[in-house]
């Protein structure tokens, strides 16, 4: 019964269960009211036949409608649009709240083109590739405009805005290729900016991840529709828009946090390896109580740590100088989001075994040194100083 | 009885109505001898007076014209070539999307061409077309008035519309507009087509619409013929009642919108810019505040003209008057409660979002009322199907199947899935052009004998109604299963598998442009070559129908009395005679010194 | 004398009076609509940015705020007992009430444009453009100080044209030496400035009052 | 207007009583009302809004239907503003605390960083709109 219904109404295959459950109150709600809108038609037809004028200056009685008609009438649809309305809202709710345990991947919508960005390396232009039966949270910004991530085949929609982060949470049950639209007007090519959700089983997730070309893994449709897959985009190479396939070493993002805070100056004043500097050290802050100057103690979450780099002397770490400038208008929001993964990672130790010899760092007025690690540096000094983004 | 053609509802020997020469009756004798002269002459007068256009016929007669007729003669020109040039724009946009790729323009021109679509349909037709043009024509005449309460004023309105159409004209030539009728920042701060004259032309377009609205409210408040309550006002005069008080109350908040975006997109003072701490979604909140009202201000005319003309065509009263005047001002408050469901996944609160969806339900539930008390009317009514009730027909199955996905939009997860796809294009365009369009087409026939004196042919107009009915369904139903699939709005390209669906859509233009060249040609025809028309053709009990067609330039010789309610279709039609508290004195010094 | 003429219309001249001051009433209920658009900005931003918009409130001066206010209330009082005097048929003092409004109205306009030059010298100019906002970068403030040039900006608009209504009005009383019954058009101009001032009562509290309240 | 005439001292008593209403806001607003500040201001300017409308414009004497017109216009715009701001007030915390994105030509704001220049052409994505 929902497939022949999915047909008729022309929707597209479900792939995740808030999909089929929306589309269960779909078929309600159109069938209710398409079944009132041809009542209606046939009641007004039937009148016309039936009262239809016998003779010129025919005399109608003065029928007064009854006020309890009226009135049932009137209930009878308030409440049928109400519980429309809280099934309905109730399904927003659970579109709207993403589950705790959802793995993180960023978004960043820019004129014309999607860009994702994984926590564990890879960035792509234009496919998202997710394991299956996995909750996946979308955290989206955008760099210009108004844009919106729409996904047909997951009944869900949500608008991107510059200077905001929005949430977009989905669970794939099929694997396939499901297509991105950008749903808010946003220009001269807003109708090109499309994408794919690649759902791919878990392995071959974690063989995507290190590394392995999208194309070996699972045959991708051929055709006009579908966005060739990008992968290991690097930000620091320029590239052209729709997502050549283009090379790049794998960087995580927590590599390329540690990359803005060496060319931010970061790393001046704040260690990566527990040692106390001018400022704290990273390492190990992560979800750590830390204690204020001004005597109460808050968690260092994402909200505290951004804050912090904004205006710094807001909540100042008791023991240490006020001397950190403002970044604000200085950072990206992926330089943002990446000096954060640095800081999560520095829980345990970096997953491409670094090691930090100590101590790290010279004060301030004198240049920071030049490279952290003697192997890496090697690898990241060919790197064109360029803009950042992922 | 032998139905006789032409001119079947006036009842054989029934005297014709007071503004035709009216034979002596009971009524006058009772007036005493004296004044029986002073009515004969009077209504001499009426018989040989020329209609209104034929009073002056100087082209300064009619630009400087402070007749609300003539007005809104004016006006409804103008809307119609207006909904000619946009319904031209809807015809190439649909040609566009024959193919995926481009087909006649680019991506440019076909952004700029949706939003002149947009923009001249939404403010240069359907906000002005049915107040300002049948609202000026026959609110005063229903009400037993000679005019409006300001008729300088109403000419102003007319130069106001002309002010703004001629500057938005200048604004498309001079780098048009790309960013659709919402003007959603950030997009429009940035957008490279210069944006500013077309918000102005629409700002002084918005002061025509205002002053229209303070004027019909004036006008329905303080220039009611003695004797006619509230309650004894025509339901068209309700709606126009109502639709004016949103005008009045949301068109400034529309003027205010429009010159911030002129401030941002012109001088770049970035109020809702986030680089200097604005918010985005603030600005959808102060413009939808007015769209969604505004969206009422296109359907209200359309719901007063049904009423006025199920109720005339099936000879009944209303099943409750009460019910259809109290829902009029139901709709025009609940709109302003419900702007937010055009909101729901842009960003904004998940509470504001429950909020605003369960206040979207009960907009429903009023217009659901008029729908109930409109086919309950036609229970045990004498219905003759001319044109303008096919034209009901179509309003009525068309408005509850637009509007009852209206509801499906309000429940809010649903929405997250149509929001911004062609779902949203066909639920709109079925209220738009399948109510409000429908309905003009029904006013057009239903007081086309009053307003030119002459019967349009009635075979033709049947025919053409069906073909606009058709055509309509065949060019939006497709575009409901379009949003089912995905298919988001405003895309130059498209997937290929849509193919199918915008051609069929494409084909249904052309039929609803052929029924309306149709309607079109057999009107113009009828002016030339149609027959004279009666008094009364279809035997309507309201105050215009006791006026000769076309009505004089001051409508009433002498102010009516009102004994017969407007519906009251239980006894035959009673002649309107002169208000027994006529005073010579008075009426000679009303009548002589008539304002220019 | 003038005595106004009844519309031919209208039934009476009390009907065509309450015509006029219903027709002014709905005028005045759109301008406050048309307003509402900014007052809604303002509250939104206010609960965006409190402390900036405290902050923001400071720079502007109380006393300039103040005797402007005190201004309007003055040329609000002076304009309907105006109205009141040439009801009682004492045109003279009517006519020179009139003008002392219209006076009012001027220098209230002088006192806002001196205000707007100060704002310009210490680099504050609308949309965040100015020195003032590079050296405090907060976000709040370019919203606040745009919002602030809106909302006068618009309300001195306003104020001029009243001044020019009033300037007319007291010119035709004089002209057309008007008797009591065509009181009623000077209440359509009076009810216009009424309108004014009360729109300043709740500006002059937002952006000159409630600020850091030291 | 063109009601019985009041006596010559009716207005300025109102001018004075709206007058010295401004005068306690004023003092009000140096005392530092802290959270109370918003509504008492807003408050006080009400009453004077209330008694220069009631008096100086003739609604004492004006027919219900001008009355009914000076309630409803101010609903509407104290249903603007709350509504607009319980979407402020009502929306989720954000994940991160996002700084501004950077805009080309940021008056007054700091220098433009490198790498990607965001603007319409930016990243070389799109052809530059008239080029087609």
């Amino acid at each position: 019964m929902n497939e022949f219904l999915r047909l008729i109404l022309y929707l597209p295959k479900q792939a995740t269960s808030l999909a089929r459950d929306i589309d269960q109150l779909h078929y309600w709600v159109i069938g209710i009211t398409m079944a009132g809108a041809t009542g209606v038609a046939v009641a007004a037809l039937w009148f016309t036949f039936r009262y239809r004028r016998r003779y010129e200056g025919e005399l109608t009685p003065q029928v007064q409608g009854g006020f309890a008609l009226e009135m049932a009438f009137i209930s009878s649809l308030a409440i049928l649009f109400v519980t429309f309305w809280v099934i309905g809202f109730q399904q927003f709710i659970r579109i709207r709240t993403p589950p705790k345990d959802a793995m993180v991947v960023y978004v960043t919508g820019k004129q014309w083109m999607w860009k994702f960005a994984y926590p564990e390396g890879p960035s792509t232009i234009g496919t998202l590739v997710v394991p299956v039966d996995r909750n996946v949270k979308l955290v989206m910004t955008s760099r210009d405009v108004i844009h919106s991530f729409y996904v047909p085949a997951f009944r869900v929609k949500q608008d991107v805005l510059p200077g905001r982060y929005e949430t977009f949470w989905f669970r794939a049950e099929h694997q396939g290729l499901y297509k991105i639209f950008c749903a808010e007007y946003c220009g001269l090519n807003h109708s090109k900016m499309w994408g794919d959700v690649l759902v791919v089983s878990p392995e071959d997730f974690d063989r995507w991840l290190r590394g392995t070309a999208v194309e070996d893994l699972v045959n991708l449709p051929a055709g006009r529709d579908r966005q060739v897959v990008a992968t290991f985009d690097d930000p620091y190479v320029r590239r052209s828009p729709f997502g050549v396939v283009l090379e790049g070493r794998p960087l995580s993002m927590a590599d390329r946090g540690r990359m803005v805070a060496e060319r931010r100056g970061c790393l001046s004043c704040h260690t990566l390896d527990g040692q106390r500097h001018i400022g704290p050290t990273w390492r190990g802050l992560w979800g750590r109580e830390v204690s204020l100057a001004t005597g109460e103690t808050v968690r260092a979450d994402e909200a505290y740590l951004t804050r912090s780099m904004m205006d710094p002397q807001v909540q100042l770490v008791a023991g240490y100088p006020a001397v950190m400038p403002t970044y604000q208008g200085m950072l990206e929001p992926a330089e943002v989001g990446a000096i954060l993964e640095l800081i999560r990672a520095l829980e345990a130790p970096l997953p491409t075994g670094v090691r930090y010899p100590s101590p790290l760092m010279e004060p301030p007025d004198r240049p920071p040194l030049s490279h952290v690690d003697p192997e890496r540096a090697q690898q990241n000094r060919d790197l064109p100083e360029e803009g950042v983004a992922p | 009885m032998k139905k006789r053609r032409g001119n079947p509802d006036i009842e054989p020997g029934a005297p014709s109505t007071f503004g035709a020469v009216a034979t002596g009756t009971e009524g006058d004798r009772a007036a005493g001898p004296g004044r029986g002269a002073e009515l004969a002459d009077l209504r001499e007068v009426a018989v040989h007076a020329k209609p209104y256009y034929a009073d002056e016929t100087t082209i300064w007669s009619w630009l400087s014209t402070t007749d609300h007729k003539r007005i809104g003669i004016i006006f409804f020109v103008m809307t119609s070539v207006a909904l000619l040039i946009g319904g031209v724009l809807a015809m190439v946009l649909r040609l566009e999307h024959l193919t995926p790729d481009p087909t006649v323009m680019s991506a440019a021109t076909y952004n700029q061409v949706f939003t002149l679509h947009g923009v001249i349909m939404v403010w240069f037709f359907l906000i002005p077309s049915i107040p300002a043009a049948f609202g000026n024509f026959f609110v005063p005449i229903m009400l037993g008035a000679q005019d409006v309460a300001f008729p300088r004023l109403n000419l102003a309105t007319v130069y106001f519309y002309l002010v703004g159409l001629i500057v938005t004209v200048v604004g498309l030539v001079a780098g048009g507009a790309d960013t659709g009728w919402t003007f959603y920042p950030p997009y429009s701060s940035q957008t490279f087509t210069t944006l500013v004259p077309i918000l102005i032309g629409v700002f002084i377009l918005g002061w025509s619409t205002i002053l229209t609205g303070i004027n019909l409210i004036v006008t329905i408040h303080t220039l009611r013929a003695k004797g006619m309550k509230l309650m004894q006002m025509p339901l068209f005069v309700w709606a126009m009642y109502g639709v004016s008080v949103i005008q009045v109350v949301a068109t400034p908040v529309l003027g205010m919108v429009l010159l911030i975006i002129s401030l941002d997109h012109g001088l770049d003072w970035g109020f809702f810019d986030p680089a200097r701490g604005g918010d985005l979604i603030l600005f959808q909140h102060l413009f939808w505040f007015y769209s969604h009202p505004a969206v009422y201000i296109m359907i209200l005319p359309a719901m007063g003209v049904i009423s006025e003309v199920v109720l005339a065509l099936s000879h009944k009263n209303p099943l409750s008057y009460k019910a259809i005047a109290y829902s009029t001002f139901g709709i025009a408050f609940a709109g302003f409660l419900t702007w937010g469901h055009h909101m729901f996944v842009s960003g904004m609160s998940t509470f504001d979002a429950g909020v605003f969806g369960v206040l979207s339900m009960f907009v429903g539930i009023f217009s659901a009322i008029k729908v109930f008390t409109w086919v309950g009317s036609m229970y045990k009514g004498s219905i003759s199907l001319r044109t303008p009730l096919v034209y009901v027909f179509a309003f009525l199955f068309l408005f509850v199947f637009g509007g009852m996905t209206g509801i499906a939009v309000a429940a809010t997860s649903l929405d997250v899935h149509w929001h911004d796809t062609y779902f949203i294009v066909a639920h709109f365009h079925f209220i738009m052009v399948g109510a409000s369009l429908t309905a003009w087409f029904a006013a057009i026939h239903y007081w086309w004998p009053k307003m030119t004196g002459r019967m349009y042919s009635e075979a033709w107009g049947i025919a053409a109604s069906i073909l606009v009915f058709l055509g309509f369904i065949a060019t939006f139903f497709p575009q409901f299963l379009l949003g089912n699939g995905g298919m988001p709005r405003r895309y130059y390209y498209y997937p290929d598998h849509f193919q199918a669906l915008h051609v069929m859509s494409t084909a249904g233009t052309w039929v609803l442009a052929l029924g309306m060249t149709i309607a079109l040609i057999y009107l113009i025809f009828s002016l030339f070559y149609g027959a004279r028309a009666p008094m009364n053709p279809w035997g309507a009990r309201t105050l215009e129908w006791a006026v000769p067609s076309p009505p004089t330039r001051h409508n009433f010789e002498v102010t009516p009395l009102i004994e017969q309610d407007p519906y009251d279709y239980s006894n035959p039609l009673r002649e309107v005679r002169p208000n027994p508290l006529y005073d010579p004195e008075l009426e000679r010094h009303r009548s002589t010194e008539r304002s220019p | 004398m003038y005595t106004p003429r009844v519309q031919p219309f209208f039934e009476d001249l009390e009907k065509q009076r309450h015509a006029a001051k219903l027709g002014m009433w709905i005028f005045l209920g759109s301008e406050l609509l048309f307003f509402a658009g900014l007052f809604a900005i303002y509250a939104f931003y206010r609960t965006l940015y409190p402390e900036t918009f405290q902050l923001g409130v400071d720079h502007n001066s109380k006393l300039l705020g103040s005797i402007n206010t005190a201004l309007l209330i003055l040329g609000s009082t002076m304009v309907a007992s105006a109205v009141n005097f040439l009801r009682l048929g004492q045109r003279r003092i009517a006519t020179w009430l009139v003008a002392a409004t219209a006076a009012s109205g001027v220098l209230y306009i002088a006192i806002k444009s001196t205000e707007y030059g100060m704002h310009f010298s210490h680099g504050i100019y609308p949309g965040g453009v100015g020195h003032f906002f590079a050296e405090n970068p907060d976000p709040g403030f370019p919203v606040f100080f745009t919002t602030y040039f809106a909302l006068t900006g618009l309300h001195v608009i306003h104020v001029a044209i009243g001044v020019a209504l009033l300037g007319w009005k007291a010119w035709w009383i004089r002209r057309d030496r008007v008797d009591p019954t065509g009181a009623y058009r000077l209440g359509i101009v009076a009810l216009y400035w009424h309108f004014v001032d009360m729109i300043w009562l709740f500006l002059w509290p937002m952006f000159y009052l409630l600020g850091t309240q030291r | 207007m063109s009601e019985p005439p009041v006596s010559r001292w009716f207005f300025p008593i109102i001018g004075a009583i709206v007058l010295g209403l401004a005068a306690v806001s004023l003092i009000l607003s140096y005392l530092g009302l802290g959270w109370w500040a918003v509504p008492v201001a807003i408050g006080i300017a009400s009453v004077q809004a209330i008694l220069v409308g009631w008096f100086s414009m003739e609604l004492f004497e004006s027919r219900f239907s001008v009355r009914m017109l000076a309630i409803i216009a101010p609903l509407f715009v104290i249903l603007l503003t709350v509504l607009a701001t319980a979407d402020l007030a009502s929306r989720a915390p954000e994940p991160m605390q996002v700084p501004p994105p950077i805009r080309a030509g940021f008056p007054g704001g700091p220098p433009q960083l490198t790498g990607d220049a965001p603007g319409p052409e930016a990243d070389g994505a799109g052809r530059s709109p008239s080029a087609d």
